[in-house]
């Protein structure tokens, strides 16, 4: 049975799930639940005896520094980089992102976001790129995002090694499938219902016959992750730690 | 060379001329020269063609904000956990900044090109986003060792000077830049660099077998000026930290245009805040 | 990791499969692994392609010479002061090697573009030399960006394993190289880094914040081996010099065959002089 | 009127007049004479005020040190390296240099040099490329290469910045007319003829009306050569400054 738990933990298990098989999980800025998910997938693997390897950029633990930006884009254009994640102000069926904006005019849109960063190039370099996105609303899961980042199918013929994998949202987890270019719903978190997410996505899914619920954490999990990646990932997201599990980094 | 080393920043911003291409780096770890950018917010530069690499925040932000810009080619402006970058995004709007978009890896390779003087570099991924789209700039080619298979050409990036902090330079011009490699792309790509620094190294740099293998050789480097805590409100790694006071200030202070010029009264030109009439 | 520590050069060697293409770093500043090389020659590794970055001296020299080379991919094999390479002359000339020309900047930016992970690099010069002649893997192609202008495209180099020694290395297999940032280039362009070193530094090398710029991540390392003048006959920067008595022994010797035996004999496997019959 | 000198101390002075105007020399290994022409050139230049650099490549002199190899050709590739210095096994006419071999039937030739080290970018790239040989004969000054290292000329519409501009023998002091593709001798050493350097050269070359001698060095720049440029030249070239000058590195 699963011990009591918040929102960040329920996610932070999930994707620590899909990250399965990853031998090098890089994680962007930004970015405290996929930071927390890698360290548990590295932990599990490591008591199996795996050399997982983590890198958060922008951290200052020497153990999940990269070498710069440029090594960083360069080591995933090598094949070094298992998974990543991505988010978007918008996200589509057809898993296209939009980092840049909303509106029709571009440049001249009615809002800008920051810019679209290293995704119109991670999501083709890395193999299993997960989508996060903690809003899950219908301003956000888009029928047709208003500016493709980067895109989230490429013709055949386009060297494209990676992709999207999954996404993940406050509401559930999607699987993507690249040939058909489509998500298909794979688990609703607990306390939500697929109605829910129809009601709250743009786009159109694929719904398997038995919808399963994302699975709570268990005991042992949370315990890894209170005890274990709390102090660790408090050092790139202090705020995040104090927040979730009122922890500081370790010394 | 001693001709290298400047009084101050307003001596180093007066050699960046308006209309100049300046590559700025990214605010993480303490290489964007604010102290610079004050001086060249100060200076009134006109109609800088600004290349983030790959990134920028407060220093666009604040550049865009004082009209120094014309045309800010990035993957991105943020303040990150602070919010979105305001001047940036009412700038673009308006249509008072030019937003040439890009992509991280491919300022990189821009960069790269540039430095190896090559007139472009072929890059993996981007095609099919709508940053190719609208960069007639970029072509897309076909590989010449396989058949059907379509990349990236991106042209050069040369920018006229490369601007950035550094926590240690000597008084023959090198400057030693810690972890950040990416600044010796940049510094080799721009006709020259021009640099802040936390304090001066006594001798040389390129002589001490452990500081040497990241120093850029003052071959392309065209000023030097010393700016203690020169990246603040940013922080330098192990020197100081962010200042998060102030950034939170900014962000709520930049929301609005007044409150963007009450910033610039306070920051750069260093006169008291206003005291409103009552 | 613990298991990149290796035991020794010839567990290193035992890395090295027949057929690999291995990169090796040209001699001078004592990157050449000569300890691993003696190992790989007692392992008698067999049809190795050989890229030297971007030249090579009595590295390649001894490993063309005991017959482990299939192929030299090479902008210059030297010995410098000493002469010219007695065993990669006679072997181009007599056919038992085959030798693949290049010029030193091709090699880089070959590695280059196996480090970006792209399929080519564009390169200025080169047109009208026979190099580009007779390599049939080379390919001239317009610059997209500009009219009638011809630019060589030279395809990616991913070595199999990329060979090299430095001064220091940590129990977790990053390694720290120096001034010598090719190797940097070379490590990540290859598929994997065996490395030499002359001594382990306790404590991670990527915590230290002067050493970690010139350090390589066990990201890309394959193997270390401690391997004390593991460069000898060359010397290392700082550590010890060239023994010149040495290379002048060898450039004597390995004019014949039998004399480069009797070199193997006595600096491969350490037998002494046979003594001649009287 | 002229002091006692030696054969390089000829050259170096004739050398160090071809430098004039390059803000920054590089000079490859192995390299002794062209470096101290290096030296010599730098060391009136900075009496006159200016800041002229001189990077020698394998020196452990940070001042002359260059950043790796990677960053020697791509300063050169960005138009930093003002001058550099290339020799070849064979040199012909057209200012073509050999440095792979004699013979026919490549790679099979009878004789195999080392290879072409940077000469097929650096020959492009390098404004002004001065060809040096000590041995000038018919063996080394031949009327057409063997295998083409790096080419004298290019058609019009090849990138080239750079090339060759001088040819520096024992013998005599050619100049490379580029739009000609021919040389033309500049002067002869002293104890030289224009016969000798005839006799000597596999290839047709043109001949001014009136042939000058290569100017000695006087005695100004004797002093500067042995007493400033031999202990710096001494740190890289041990032998070459103690066989000439007597001279050892400075401390």
């Amino acid at each position: 049975m699963s011990a009591d738990y918040v929102l960040e933990e329920l996610l932070i298990a999930a994707i620590a799930g899909l990250l399965e098989g990853c031998g090098h999980i890089a994680v962007g800025v930004s970015s405290p639940i996929p930071g927390s998910a890698a360290l548990l997938r590295r932990h599990r693997d490591r008591e199996a005896g795996g050399r997982t390897r983590v890198s958060i950029i922008g951290t200052t633990i020497p153990e999940f520094r990269t070498d710069g930006g440029v090594d960083l884009f360069d080591s995933a254009g090598q094949g070094r980089v298992d998974a990543f994640f991505l988010s978007g102000g918008q996200i589509d069926g057809r898993a296209n992102i939009n980092l840049v904006g909303v509106g029709d005019g571009y440049p001249q849109q009615k809002v800008r976001w920051s810019g679209s960063f290293g995704s119109a190039y991670l999501y083709f370099m890395v193999p299993k790129v997960i989508l996060f996105r903690l809003e899950h609303s219908r301003r956000t899961m888009v029928e047709s995002v208003d500016f493709i980042s980067a895109p989230g199918v490429s013709p055949p013929n386009v060297h494209r090694p990676g992709g999207p994998y999954a996404l993940v949202t406050d509401l559930c987890l999607f699987r993507f499938d690249r040939e058909r270019a489509r998500f298909a719903l794979a688990s609703v978190h607990p306390g939500h219902t697929l109605e829910e997410v129809r009601d709250n996505t743009g786009f159109d899914f694929d719904v398997p016959e038995a919808v399963t619920e994302t699975a709570a954490p268990d005991g042992q999990t949370l315990s890894i992750l209170r005890e274990t990646v709390a102090p660790v990932i408090a050092d790139p997201y202090p705020k995040f730690a104090r927040r979730v599990w009122g922890v500081s980094a370790a010394a | 060379m001693s001709d290298v080393l400047l009084a101050n920043v307003d001596r180093l911003a007066a050699e960046v001329p308006d209309g100049a291409k300046v590559a700025v780096f990214k605010a993480e770890g303490g290489c964007a020269a604010m102290a610079a950018t004050a001086a060249l917010i100060r200076r009134g530069v006109r109609d800088l063609h600004l290349v983030t690499v790959p990134t920028s925040g407060l220093q666009a932000d604040m550049l865009i904000g004082a009209g120094c810009v014309a045309t800010v080619e990035t993957s991105g402006v943020t303040l990150s956990e602070y919010g979105q970058a305001p001047c940036f995004g009412r700038a673009v709007k308006a249509g008072t900044v030019r937003v040439i978009d890009s992509t991280c890896p491919a300022v990189y390779a821009g960069l790269q090109a540039g430095e190896k003087g090559i007139p472009f570099m072929p890059l993996r991924g981007l095609i099919g986003s709508d940053i190719v789209r609208h960069r007639d700039d970029y072509r897309v080619i076909d590989n010449p060792f396989a058949a059907a298979d379509p990349i990236v050409a991106l042209p050069a990036i040369v920018p006229d000077i490369a601007l950035f902090h550094v926590p240690l330079a000597d008084r023959f011009g090198n400057v030693w830049i810690g972890r950040h490699a990416e600044l010796k792309v940049m510094a080799h790509a721009a006709r020259k660099a021009l640099v802040t620094c936390e304090r001066l190294h006594d001798g040389n740099l390129l002589q001490d077998e452990t500081l040497a293998p990241a120093t850029i050789s003052e071959m392309y480097i065209g000023g030097v000026a010393v700016a203690e805590r020169g990246a603040w409100p940013y922080g330098v790694t192990g020197l100081y930290d962010d200042d998060a006071d102030r950034f939170a200030a900014y962000a709520g202070m930049a929301k609005t245009e007044e409150g963007f010029v009450a910033w610039l009264e306070e920051t750069v030109y260093g006169r008291a805040p206003a005291v409103a009439a009552e």
